[in-house]
């Protein structure tokens, strides 16, 4: 009788799912909105957020509204696994654009629900590249193996083989891994170069690995690691009076940086074209996104190529389109980045990072004023 | 219960950042007796009981506890001894009912370690039991039996003060030290306090070790009485006696013209 | 209890019962039923969420035993489930060991650091103990960090289903009952302990040691033993939480996770049971409550900006409130209530003066 | 001799965020979890100052101090005055919550981009060259400076001003201070402003000389190992504190492990939790009386 009149309550009181527009294509977006990476990652929420409201104002893709859950994970990857729960119930898709150790958790739920998963932002997974994991893609414009590919004969080709090279990581072990490699690269391509220094996030100040560094003698610098690192030792080596040369990935905020330390000496290479290049789809962007974010409208291309990416995906997929369609879709696009980039993005059964990697690298010209691209895009084949 | 313990302090000095509160003060307390700590403020009553109880560091004497050695000893070791004290700022656990108070008393007495606690099933719930009826017991002994759920800050001053000793009996000690009990005490309950002491003394044969401000109260109940001034011993003998020495009056009197 | 009628107890056992009137009975057995039934009823967001309290729950009781009893203040407690956590991904991952192995040695682990940190508390109190506690915090970090970096666990270190007497541990239905036992077990254990000969002890060492010590209890011994305890249970959860993720990675157990922990028990009422699992159940589904007041109040719309940083802030204020306007947390407010109910419709209030 | 330098630099940057919990815990035994925090509001401050009010130093500097040390009247009376009575540990927990909530202030206003002060004050930050062939910036110069400074006005205030004899003998003798008459809430209102001040000082030089992000406020937590290993009521201590900690941290980069430089300080914490709880000059805490 107890146990009869309890379970009815309980039915009646029971936490009952909110109907969901059955019309709509659901995608869940678990992004760094707060927390310490939130000043790379948040950008992308602001970008996914224009750019889907700009296409359901226009009546949606296939007749059918974009519906994003949008979920904070602080970069934590607790935060992102019970995200991932929240979204497997039914979406078809799942972005990520946060700090790696959030991957796990948003792959492991991926993988039981069999949900694909695009990385818009953050570093792509080594399941992303040949042979690539069946639901993971990843629109990103830098990833491990391939940048360093670029950045090591670049500064070859402008040092010359008499230059000594030092390496910079912060304490992550993609960042790690990479300057290991890149320091590899550079040995087996004749440079003399200095071990590798591995600088923690957190520090107060750069200035004691600077300093290792100068006092090592180095005169070129390759950097590969989030931004606050990069830009942060290479002003600490400012500092204390270091003259080399300081080349290191283009993040968003590498643009203003550029501008604001006018430095000659910094080289910044990424895949991305920088705003200063002013082309068409860079006023497009400025435009959608004005009034829409608090954060520069450079700052919101990785999402931005995201969403690209996502709608010519959703477009190819039709109504309905379920999850397996939908992982199936993404594994042939080959989006236009309409100038962004170097070249569209392709993806293949086999290869969900890219066909071909483009790069250029930009620097401040103190002759122009201004922050200007030192030659034009490089490609590389990724196999 | 146990009968009982005498003690006896030697020579006994005790000394804070210079400051010689005890100097060479010999204090004997018979097994059985009650005896007697009297003397005015600042004389070094409380600091010989911190003594007894290893509370304080001792600089030279000697305590023993039925010609045992207990000086030098942490305070836990020398209450597993057989020494329970209450003190006179109650120092009872102020959140706790009197029941959980006086049942910490038991402490020593019990034996389930944290697991058989966590469990809480067959022999550590019998031994709960068990020690729960000794309690009980006390509770009944000092008539506290409508407190028993009260937590104690809810309790009047004078209730709180007789739990402390009721906490201190709870431990079965053989040598009760009582610091200023009555202190605080209405004039009923200072009456129904020493009855207790007198059952205390007769029934349970407990050596009592007593610092008391109330001289007539200690002329009436104590066997022995020992009067410090200065952190020096000034009398010592039975009450009448130790209570009318010249110095004694003096001490409490300031010197007459 | 067979000799008791419910009001009058004829034996101390009766007396000591946990659940001893009718109605306390019944809430407990329809807590249990609600607790079996929900996964027919829920969605399995919804179960997630209720599993993930059990977790946060074991955590706040295991925590509440040290500070809310034994009166210890800990800043480390995000490093001993980082501690048994990795345990269990180290073990997994060098040497495939299973559950049987690595839940004991996660234990192990949590006791080895409970009594680290715990002997220099003999000599600390206070503000130092919890510097020190907070130091262990970082220590444990930069180890597991080390680790992660040393063997290039990108995205941390990969934790398979475990398998427990032939079942494998996988579905979230099966971790919500897993949990939730856990849970409900440290509660019960947690209870018996505040009525127990130690517990005892570890409350009169967190109210005044010197009469603690005067009673005969043995200070030192009793505070390294409450370390011990919670970090074997903190450990313990910890690993169980690396096999529910599956995964390890150093950037789960930050400083915040610590702060979390000490929401929960202040929040939910220091020292007291109950407070520790309405704490935790106020921390853990506070950000989702922020969520479904706003999208009631603003359907449809894309979630603003300013909500993400909100629900970070509202956890710091709320807890702030708490601190200021109600110490004893939401035990407290419960306890209001009760007597507020029971004493229906009047109106008695106990006289200003009085308090 | 840059090692040297840096140690110099790093250790004034920790007796800058050291000096408020030392003021803080002298007066109030209250350990101020949110020094870092209110260092980066201090930076903020100077930021909104330059980009709202004037993009000159001379009037925007002294403008963030100004909030820095308002804010620190301001939480002092919000939300540590009603603490009073309130178990420490209580008290500590609500800094930990301010911290919280200045870090949400600064990310609705200004996300969690990193900002920088110094170009929109249109200065530079130009290497100074010292004997030896080191080098430090400008700024860390002033760092420096400003340290010592701070410092030096600090133990003459407290030793020759009157309002700072009552503030140490607040903090030293309550009980005797408050029968003479002593107003302690304005003290312990005037050791939060200090406090604060010091931290927007330091977060305006570390904006300046790096940059400014909300995540700032993490250096407080080692700058409070500085504090400890130096004793939490001693100035003196403070230096010598900040000193060892910048050397360790700067050896362990050197010739170590980078990577450990992060705890290096919890290290120094550590070892002098197990050698003298109490600090270098710290004065040990008083014994529980019965």
């Amino acid at each position: 009788m107890v146990r009869h009149r309890a379970l009815t309550l309980l039915l009646v009181a029971a936490v009952v799912v909110p109907a969901q527009a059955s019309d709509a294509y659901r995608i869940g977006m678990s992004v760094a909105i707060t927390g310490p990476a939130a000043g790379i990652y948040a950008p992308a929420f602001d970008a996914y957020k224009v750019y889907f409201k700009r296409i359901n104002d226009a009546g949606g893709i296939n007749g059918h509204p974009v519906e994003i859950m949008f979920e904070d994970d602080r970069g934590e990857p607790s935060r992102a696994a019970a995200n991932a729960k929240k979204f497997s119930e039914g979406v078809i898709l799942i972005v990520n654009a946060s700090i790696s150790p959030t991957y796990k958790p948003l792959m492991t739920e991926a993988d039981a629900e069999k949900i694909p998963l695009l990385f818009g932002g953050g570093v792509c997974p080594r399941e992303a590249f040949p042979p690539a994991h069946p639901l993971i893609f990843c629109s990103t414009s830098f990833g491990a193996q391939w940048d360093s590919r670029f950045a090591v004969p670049f500064i070859k080709a402008h040092a010359g083989s008499k230059a000594k090279v030092g390496f910079v990581a912060q304490n992550i072990p993609v960042s790690q891994a990479e300057m290991e490699f890149a320091e590899k690269l550079a040995r087996e391509q004749g440079l003399e170069t200095l071990p590798v220094i591995v600088v923690p996030g957190g520090s107060a100040d750069f200035t004691p690995f600077a300093a290792k560094l100068k006092d090592a003698g180095a005169d070129w610098v390759l950097s590969w690691a989030p931004w606050p690192l990069e830009i942060g030792v290479f002003e600490a080596l400012g500092r204390i009076g270091w003259t080399g040369r300081y080349v290191t990935y283009a993040h968003q905020p590498a643009q203003d940086d550029l501008a604001r330390l006018k430095s000659p000496n910094l080289f910044a290479f990424g895949g991305n074209a920088m705003f200063t290049e002013g082309l068409p789809i860079h006023k497009e962007i400025e435009g959608a996104v004005k009034g829409q974010t608090s954060h520069p409208p450079h700052y919101l291309v990785e999402g931005w190529v995201s969403a690209m990416v996502l709608e010519q995906a959703l477009r190819k997929c039709g109504w309905p389109c379920s999850k397996d369609k939908l992982a199936q879709t993404l594994a042939t696009v080959s989006v236009d980045t309409r100038g962004l980039r170097g070249g569209p993005i392709e993806w293949t059964a086999e290869n969900h990072y890219r066909q071909r990697a483009y790069y250029k690298v930009y620097r401040w010209d103190t002759g122009q004023r201004a922050v200007v691209p030192v030659g034009g895009w490089t490609k590389l084949d990724v196999k | 219960m146990s009968a009982g313990a005498a003690l006896e302090v030697e020579r006994l000095s005790v000394a804070f950042r210079g400051l010689q509160a005890l100097n060479g003060v010999s204090v004997r307390a018979s097994a059985g007796e009650i005896t007697a700590l009297v003397g005015p403020n600042g004389a070094g009553k409380t600091t010989l009981l911190n003594a007894v109880g290893g509370f304080c560091a001792i600089t030279t004497g000697s305590i023993r506890l039925d010609g045992a050695p207990i000086h030098g000893l942490p305070s836990h070791r020398i209450a597993a001894r057989g020494v329970g004290r209450a003190f006179q700022f109650v120092e009872l656990f102020r959140h706790m009912t009197v029941l959980d108070n006086l049942m910490l008393g038991r402490h020593l007495h019990m034996r389930a370690g944290l697991l058989a606690g966590a469990v809480f099933f067959g022999r550590s719930r019998r031994e709960q039991a068990a020690h729960r009826a000794r309690v009980e017991a006390v509770i009944e002994f000092l008539e506290l039996e409508r407190y028993r759920r009260d937590a104690v800050d809810s309790l009047p001053f004078g209730v709180q003060k007789l739990c402390g000793v009721a906490r201190a009996l709870a431990m079965e000690p053989r040598l009760l030290v009582l610091d200023e009990p009555s202190s605080g005490m209405s004039r009923e309950e200072k009456e129904d306090f020493a009855r207790f002491l007198l059952r205390i003394k007769h029934e349970l044969g407990t050596t009592v070790l007593w610092v008391e401000h109330d001289l007539e109260m200690v002329a009436d109940l104590a066997d022995r009485v020992t009067v410090l001034d200065f952190g020096q011993v000034i009398a010592e003998g039975p009450p009448a006696e130790a209570l009318s020495a010249p110095q004694v009056v003096e001490a409490y009197l300031g010197r007459q013209p | 209890m067979a000799h008791g009628s419910g009001y009058f107890k004829t034996t101390y056992e009766a007396d000591m019962a946990l659940v001893d009137t009718r109605l306390r009975r019944l809430t407990l057995a329809a807590l249990v039923v609600l607790l079996a039934a929900l996964p027919r009823v829920a969605s399995p967001f919804s179960l997630e969420l209720v599993t993930q309290t059990a977790l946060a729950a074991v955590g706040a009781l295991a925590l509440n035993v040290l500070t809310g009893l034994a009166g210890q203040i800990s800043l480390g407690h995000a490093g001993f489930l980082c501690a048994g956590a990795f345990t269990v991904g180290i073990l997994v991952e060098s040497v495939k060991a299973p559950p049987l192995v690595t839940l004991p040695a996660a234990a192990l682990v949590g006791a080895l650091l409970g009594t680290l940190v715990g002997v220099p508390s003999l000599r600390l109190k206070g503000l130092y103990l919890a510097l020190g506690t907070l130091a262990m915090h970082f220590v444990v970090l930069y180890a597991a960090s080390e680790y992660q970096a040393r063997w290039g666990f990108n995205t941390g270190v990969s934790v398979p289903a475990p398998t427990i007497a032939g079942i494998r541990f996988r579905s979230g239905l099966q971790w919500y009952y897993v949990l939730v036992a856990f849970a409900a077990l440290t509660t019960l254990l947690s209870v018996n302990l505040t009525r127990s000969r130690v517990g005892r002890a570890w409350m009169a060492i967190r109210d005044r040691e010197i009469a603690a010590a005067s009673l005969g209890i043995a200070v030192a011994r009793y505070k390294l033993l409450a370390f011990v305890a919670s970090s074997v249970v903190t450990a313990l959860a910890g690993a169980v939480w690396a096999y529910y993720r599956s995964f390890v990675s150093v950037e789960a157990f930050s400083f915040f996770v610590t702060i979390e922990f000490i929401a929960m028990i202040v929040i939910g009422g220091m020292g007291s049971t109950l407070g520790a699992l309405l704490g935790a159940s106020f921390v853990t589904l506070l950000p989702y409550g922020i969520d479904a007041v706003v999208g009631a109040l603003a359907p449809g719309g894309a979630a603003p900006y300013w909500l993400f940083p909100l629900k970070f802030g509202a956890f710091g204020l709320l807890m702030a409130l708490f601190l200021l306007f109600e110490p004893l947390g939401l035990v407290g407010i419960w306890r209001r209530a009760r007597t507020w109910i029971v004493l229906w419709p009047l109106r008695y209030a106990p006289l200003r003066s009085a308090r | 001799m840059q090692a040297v330098a840096g140690v110099v630099v790093l250790a004034s940057l920790y007796v800058l965020l050291g000096v408020g919990y030392v003021l803080v815990y002298r007066a109030s035994r209250v350990l101020n979890l949110a020094q870092g925090d209110l260092m980066m509001v201090g930076g903020y401050a100077l930021f909104a100052a330059v980009t709202t009010v004037s993009a000159s130093p001379l009037i925007a500097v002294p403008l963030a101090l100004a909030v820095g040390a308002a804010a620190g009247v301001v939480v002092y009376a919000l939300l540590m005055r009603p603490m009073a009575g309130h178990p420490v540990f209580a008290a500590v927990l609500v800094t930990v919550s301010l911290g919280i909530l200045l870090r949400v202030a600064v990310v609705l206003v200004y996300t969690d981009q990193a900002r920088y002060p110094l170009p929109a004050m249109d200065l530079g930050n130009p290497p100074v060259r010292l004997p030896g062939g080191a080098a430090v910036s400008t700024l860390d110069a002033l760092t420096v400076i400003s340290a010592a400074a701070l410092l030096a006005g600090l133990l003459a205030f407290l030793r020759l001003s009157r309002l700072g004899i009552r503030m140490r003998a607040a903090a030293e003798r309550p009980l005797l201070a408050a029968q003479r008459g002593i107003d302690f809430h304005a003290l312990f209102a005037l050791s939060w402003a200090l406090a604060s001040f010091a931290g927007a000082l330091a977060g305006v030089l570390y904006a300046s000389n790096v940059r400014l992000d909300p995540s700032l406020g993490i250096l407080g937590l080692k700058a409070f190992a500085v504090a400890l290993v130096g004793g939490l009521d001693s100035l003196g201590g403070l230096v010598a504190g900040a000193l060892i900690v910048a050397t360790v941290e700067v050896l362990t980069i050197r010739h170590v492990n980078p990577l450990l430089s992060d705890v290096s300080p919890f290290l120094c914490l550590l070892a002098m939790l197990l050698v003298r709880p109490w600090g270098l000059w710290g004065t040990r805490e008083e014994l529980e009386r019965v």
